[in-house]
């Protein structure tokens, strides 16, 4: 493997200035991939961002690299499509709590089974934030949004323990307010071969007043400075994962080597798809035909 | 006698499917023209499957009306297909179990098989073996060559070992022997070529196509009719080097494709019309994004999950209203099944060309039927044109704009990987650069001009296509109009037609968006007298034309009962309609006859079936009366009453 | 002046939507005709909000073409729209911030407003409520009753407590103080009748109209513009007794729908184009199970994302293609805001009548935007017709078939908790009691029936439906054809071209599936010349009126920047068409302008603005060429070159 | 509450037979839901079973109660409208592994966070029946399908773990070998008062070739004979549903009484919604015509 050359944040500066509002979470986010990036040397032409449609979802444009701002909830599969297109790529997938585990949470688990090699970043502020403020499937219960005056009474996903429990090889959280600790987390999620998950708590400063820096910040506390956590062991991974409350961990709850989708896939052996010729070998072909005489 | 259809009826499970395969070889690779048909039902095991194979010295491209030798594996086929069998022909069946009760028409040969008897020496043999032994029988009847279907029975059992291979050999021997003494071959005069054809289905050509044209990415999720492409795929995917991906849903499978698009694969999807209902959203984030992705449609029976193994051409309005907004997409239905395979090459090179969606629009007729194709028209060599991509960029030419607006509309296309060409393609709208005009940098002005810069496309491409023309005489009397799949049926209905005095034409159409509008029309204006025959309830394609010309066709030909056309079919309905009487919606005694088997098999006993039926008339509607009689002694149990207008079943008098 | 029109420009977050509310509040209560208009952008803070308040003293059914009176909020806002005003008008800003350097047209007024000033005594206020002292400033210039906006300021805040309330008035106050002294009034001659009409978007009356037809149930997915339905529900659920249901996405929204549709609560769903591709599938379900359920699709700027703030009429092939295969479906597209109350009760009954979904299809515009009402527009004392449901069923009359044949096609509807009208609401295709026949009992002439009972129930429906009416002389020169939201802004642009001598009439459609053909079509045919005007780049209604009629209109008018269409741009449009000059598709000065603005935001910066402009030929296409100059010193910085064919913006080059 | 009177199999007899293999597992699930439904007494008309599409979702047609056979993936959506409608019916899901766990996952995690009052029962074969044999979500690691020919490559869903870490109240598996025990299971599904989970393993005779009855025979035991098995112990039922190999447990998993969704929707209070008059109260109508002025 060659050395890695690690590239500074300004590589990655995009093309316009963010139009999130001020304050808001997501520029922490923006902030940690792109030093994610800068510390795993990936060249903006070999990275791809994809997302959805949300506020999060608008990162890709704020950032240079290539990139898909896809459909609202459909970020993962268009990124699994790139990803097995041309496996030289680096495909990190942005998006929001709704978008991923909303309308596009199908598509997060079974990715997960896959354990395909792609790295998630949910920028997870527990609201709808560019439809102005309804309650996401992280949104906690009995807070009032525009969608529920009355206080939301579903049970929030929880996003750590379901990545758990579908197959997610690297399964971690962040928190906007801790950007060089994120970026760490999404660099690992990015050298990680297979799924990573990085779920990130990024305040929507003007529809969520409940879960904001102060909440966050009087809560959350880092796995990596408990003196005996062990993020190889699934079970403390879950453990961990359903502490919500006075204290709420942060960091990297479970990391797993398997085989990736990519290594079980036989057409990636002659390398990447979008570098093999088009034109078939013309004996391939004749003995495709023959089969049907 | 130089063409013969062969009737194989029977239950899923029973494995006639093989046997039937085993008959369209063999007559394959004696040079002749094979086309074959299986209706089967949406059942794993049970219920009723006719196949029906088509064998000719020249090309077949219908299954045909016509029934001349039947191989029957239940008591109910022989009384639903025995009636069909035309005067010289002949029906088989397993004596043992079953007797032929029903009906025949004059000088039909009825040969019961011993088949007990005949498998004695075999010991123990699986019932689907009966089958191998009828078919020994029909070679013989039908003058085919017994040792090329022994040929055809080695390759097909090799993976099961000798002893297999020998033991259906040597029943079919015991079938061909046993026909020898005792039956009358119905008298085909073969001239075998020996010129050994392909036997293809529509969904084959189009795998074979997509490899041709060098598809690398194929995402599916199992829908019949459009299944047999993803078991093509994953069976030929490692030796092909595709990647080929069972996803979690329709929405998974397109979104996928288009992201391998996005990133320079060639990228294929197929699907039925369930599925494609929920690709529709993705559909037009291709066409914003001028991502290039093919996405087969193969129309089943509908509306919703509706029926699923049968035929229909019922899904243009989707595929034409697939998504909203504005954008370019192309939507092409291939004629047959040949044609599957060019228009799967053609979809790539569209694609890519104009970098947006390309629709192939099939049904279960064309992609799940069988037939010969000359050898080359499968072929290796194929025009690969993938239009403006861009291999390098330096800074020389200008900073690059992803969706530079250009005279064509068409904009070269750089993909993930290359440097200095860095963008983010978006389903928001974009400048272009790909920076989002729908938010702070709203404008009027630039949204004008990228929406005219993705329609202009169309315009082009049209260029890039074939117009319809005329086939048959250009002073017809009658104008056949068709679409898609219903090319072959209704050229053989034009040659019945045009064999019983009639001068007829054919005007078929292909490609269905962009349209040949002016051509379309300076056609039908001359045209005298123009019929739209299609696979739906509503006709869709007469209302596409009317849409794109303003021409409204005279008469329509709608057939939406799951059954693909007969020629035979077609053409009366055309004699009716110049006759001035076109069809009517009354139910047909033949169908309240079927209406009452529907009854008995829902309420009554298996042993009972419709026996007389004569009109009378009821409150509100005239009925048909239809006496049930029982299956054996014909003795009368009661009456059943369907109402003549709406087909509704009244109440059943049991007699006392 | 008996009718003003007053624009509020500023950002998003800058509050000036509470303004323009008490604005027109204020003239509402004073029984003026109020009609507003805010375009905004996709984006939660910054960008441009342009709100167009329009006042009258007569009925106003569009934001017009005129402006008045500006608030500008930010510099440039006042670049943007201070040009518009008309001479007599007024431009008001604050001028500790901002000054008036753009060009104004003759005796505009321009109107500094010292707000620090002004509002000292106040201690630190929060930027919002600058708005205010322009709102009371405005009231002296529009000669409105300060004591109404007192009264709804009162109103607004009243849950923001006494003491926000007197603050508010009091910077009012100071506004309108201070422009009594110092400002000339705009001379408005009003006779305020202080008739009270409510002032209401199409989706507020959308979800009164379903109130008062007795909807029970209401899921959703948030989804600009359908949002405020959602939002307008949830908030008035526990009051309605209403269960609302937001959901994981628009397949849950709407199958959930046609659950409690099929369990015999009237239910509806909304969402734009996006969600509503998702819901294509389970529409033809719904025709399939008939079960009764309305989605309302509230049309944004397309395709895909889009601009999802704009409006746009893009959908109607979408609505019309919805789903695999032939179902019945009505679609009705509500003409104004009351019309959007009268649709959805009339949907609610359709749906029950005719046990099929309804599909209602509006745009952002008309479900957005605000207008006064008459009183009894909206009113709880509306038809309600459920059709053919079955309260008890004694086996008297037979066993219950839920899908019994009629001549109708309507069969009774049963629901679950009813005994001995158990049934089961199959997707897939089934006889008239509901047994599949998709599978073991697979029958052609059963399904050929039911196929047709199905389709027979939309032509009984067209019967339910009012066909088009001319309005306006039936021997105009020129007839304006449109659908939908436009109807009042096309009644408008008739009236100007009547008054510019120019003999016009209107032909507008509501009800777009079923289609009255026949009545359409003798319209059509007395009409001497035709031009069809709606907001998509496609012309998707002239294409269905050909489709459904054969008739094909001279010319079009279409609109697809996302903004919507004002009046006169209509009659110069209709003018220059009937003089031979249709309008071309190069890009405007003005257009170029709005071009140079967009690449000033995105590359250069803040304090450029486009200069002089003209044109030259270039290579390749004839090019715009424009001074890019400093926003102050008017200095020539450097040169933009636009396409004037493509609007492509080639190099940019600076001044050395 | 009323005392309940159970009710004979024969009560919920189909109109017509079965069109499943024979052997096909379906049979005895079939049989198991009327056993549960007369076990709880509930009339023909009072229940609605509720399927999307497959072998397994036919299973509406087959039992006399109202029912919707629906789409491929939506039970459980339909399910939710019928029962919101109308919650003095008892709504019965039944579909199959593909349609719940493939295709239907969004609906049947965010089902379980809402705790609606619903009884899911899947026909978990591995497998596509109806379309003839292709890998399912649950579908076992290197099984040879006609999608996948070199084996299967991807992690198999866990249906137990993702019900329990998504908020589902009642969570249990059955087999179709044990059509008793199965119907205990459904019929205390059906008396949970919330959302209730019963996977079930219905082998497919015809394309599951391994997952046969004799597989499973050989390793299923019953949690309920376990000695000190608690299922309302989230974390103990979290480790038996990890338990996959020569033993697998089934039985109840996982008991708890939470408010349901029904319970905190004030529309409720006036009773089931399709009871409730049409016409609306004019002066309720007038107030909120008045909030306009
Ligand atoms: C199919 C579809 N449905 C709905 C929408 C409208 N929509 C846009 S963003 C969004 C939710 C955004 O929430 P989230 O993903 O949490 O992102 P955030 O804005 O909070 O960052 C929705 C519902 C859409 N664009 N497409
Ligand atoms: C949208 C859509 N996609 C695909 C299909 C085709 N289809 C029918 S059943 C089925 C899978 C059935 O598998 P499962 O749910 O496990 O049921 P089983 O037949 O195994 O009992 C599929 C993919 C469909 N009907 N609709
Ligand atoms: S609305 Fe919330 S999420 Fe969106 S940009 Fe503003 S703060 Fe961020
Ligand atoms: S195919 Fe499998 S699941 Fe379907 S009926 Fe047959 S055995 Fe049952
Ligand atoms: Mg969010
Ligand atoms: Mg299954």
């Amino acid at each position: 493997m060659a050395t890695i050359v690690e590239l500074p944040i300004e590589t990655y500066a995009g093309p316009v200035e963010p139009d999130w509002c001020p304050g808001c979470g997501d520029f922490g986010v923006l902030k940690a991939v792109k030093m994610a990036a800068g510390k795993v040397g990936v060249a903006p032409e070999d990275l791809v961002v994809v997302s959805g449609i949300g506020c999060s979802s608008n990162l890709p444009g704020f950032i240079h690299a290539y990139g898909v701002h896809s459909l609202h909830g459909r970020a993962v599969a268009v990124a699994s499509g790139i990803k097995l297109a041309n496996t030289a790529l680096t495909v990190v997938i942005t998006g929001g709590d709704g978008d991923g585990y909303g309308i596009g949470i199908g598509h997060f688990i079974h990715a997960m089974r896959r354990n395909l090699d792609l790295t998630y970043v949910v920028m997870n502020n527990q609201i709808y934030g560019l439809t102005t403020g309804q309650a996401s499937p992280t949104t906690m219960k009995e807070m009032r949004t525009k969608s529920t005056p009355r206080g939301n009474v579903e049970l929030p996903i929880n996003p750590i323990a379901l990545a758990l429990v579908s197959g997610a090889t690297y399964v971690a959280r962040g928190f906007s307010g801790e950007p060089t600790h994120m970026a760490d987390l999404i660099a690992g999620g990015m050298r990680h071969k297979g799924f990573a998950l990085i779920d990130v708590f990024s305040p929507c400063v003007t529809y969520n007043h409940l879960n904001t820096y102060p909440w966050f910040k009087k809560r959350v506390y880092k796995l990596e400075e408990e003196p005996d956590y062990n993020p190889t062991d699934v079970r403390s991974a879950l453990e961990k994962s359903f502490e919500w409350g006075d204290r709420i961990p942060i960091g990297l709850f479970y990391q797993d080597e398997q085989p990736t989708y990519e290594d079980s896939e036989p057409a990636f052996r002659r390398g990447p798809l979008v570098r093999q010729p088009l034109p078939v070998d013309p004996t391939l072909f004749k003995s495709l035909v023959e089969e049907l005489l | 006698m130089r063409e013969v259809t062969i009737g194989i009826a029977g239950a899923a499970g029973d494995g006639l499917d093989k046997t039937g395969d085993a008959l369209a070889k063999t007559a394959a690779r004696l040079g002749l023209f094979v086309y074959a048909y299986n209706s089967y039902q949406s059942v794993i095991r049970g219920g009723h499957i006719w196949l029906r194979v088509r064998l000719g010295q020249e090309k077949v491209t219908s299954h045909g009306d016509r029934l001349h030798a039947l191989i029957a594996l239940n008591q109910d086929s022989i009384e639903r297909h025995a009636p069909e069998v035309e005067p010289g022909g002949v029906v088989l069946f397993n004596s043992d179990k079953l007797r032929s009760n029903a009906p025949l028409r004059e000088n039909v040969q009825v040969a019961p098989l011993p088949i007990g008897e005949l498998t004695r020496s075999f010991g123990r043999i699986q019932p689907v073996m009966q089958n191998t032994v009828a078919l020994g029988a029909l070679l013989f009847l039908l003058d085919l060559d017994f040792e090329v279907t022994a040929s055809v029975l080695a390759d097909t059992f090799a993976h099961k070992g000798k002893d297999v291979i020998e033991q259906n050999l040597a029943l079919a021997r015991a079938g061909y022997d046993y026909a020898r003494g005792r039956l009358a071959p119905l008298g085909c005069q073969w001239s075998f070529t020996r010129k050994r054809r392909p036997f293809v289905t529509g969904n084959e050509a189009f795998a074979l196509g997509a490899v041709a044209a060098g598809c690398k990415f194929y995402s599916a999720y199992p829908m019949t009719p459009a299944s047999s492409i993803l078991h093509w795929m994953a069976a030929h995917a490692e030796r092909c080097g595709i990647v080929v991906k069972q996803c979690e849903d329709e929405l998974a499978v397109v979104n996928m494709a288009i992201g391998a698009g996005f990133a320079g694969v060639r990228a294929m999807c197929a699907t039925s019309g369930g599925g494609f209902a929920l690709m529709t959203e993705a559909i037009g984030q291709a066409g914003m994004i001028e991502a290039p992705v093919v996405i087969v449609e193969v129309q089943r029976g509908g509306p919703s999950t509706g029926i699923p193994t049968k035929t229909e051409q019922g899904d243009l309005n989707q595929v034409l209203g697939a998504s909203q907004g504005d954008f370019p997409r192309i939507i092409i239905a291939p004629v047959d099944t040949r044609d599957c395979f060019e228009s799967a090459v053609e979809a790539f090179n569209l694609a890519e060309k104009y970098q947006l969606p390309v629709i192939l629009i099939s049904d279960l007729l064309l992609s799940e039927h069988p037939e010969t194709l000359e050898p080359d028209s499968l072929r290796a060599a194929v025009p690969i044109e993938r239009g403006e991509l861009v291999s390098e960029w330096n800074g020389e030419n200008g900073p690059y704009k992803r969706f530079a607006f250009t005279s064509s509309g068409v904009s070269p296309r750089a993909l993930p990987g290359t440097p200095n060409t860095v963008h983010v393609a978006a389903s928001d709208e974009h400048d272009e650069e790909g920076i989002l005009i729908s938010d702070v940098f709203t404008n009027t002005a630039v949204r004008r001009k990228i929406a005219e810069k993705r329609m202009k496309k169309l315009a082009l491409a049209l260029r890039d296509l074939p117009a319809p023309r005329l086939e048959g005489p250009a002073d017809a009397e009658v104008t056949l109009i068709g679409w898609g799949s219903t090319h072959g049926v209704i050229q053989e209905a034009l040659q019945q037609l045009t064999a019983s005095g009639i001068r007829a034409n054919q005007l078929h159409f292909k490609y269905l968006l962009p349209f040949h509008s002016r051509e379309a029309s300076a056609l039908l204006e001359r045209a005298k007298r123009t019929i739209c025959i299609e696979g739906n309830a509503s006709g869709q394609f007469a209302r596409h034309l009317r849409a794109e010309t303003g021409y409204s066709v005279h008469d329509r030909i709608l057939k939406y009962d799951g059954e693909p056309f007969e020629p035979r079919q077609i053409a009366e309905q055309v004699r009716a309609i110049l006759n001035g009487q076109p069809r009517s919606l009354d139910v047909t005694p033949a169908e309240a006859r079927e209406i009452a088997y529907h009854y008995i098999r829902t309420h009554l006993s298996e042993d009972l079936r419709p026996g007389q039926i004569e009109k009378t008339n009821g409150s509100g509607e005239a009925i048909w009366r239809i006496e049930i009689v029982h299956r054996d002694s014909g003795q009368k149990q009661g009456e059943l009453r369907v109402g003549v207008e709406t087909g509704a079943t009244y109440a059943w008098q049991p007699l006392r």
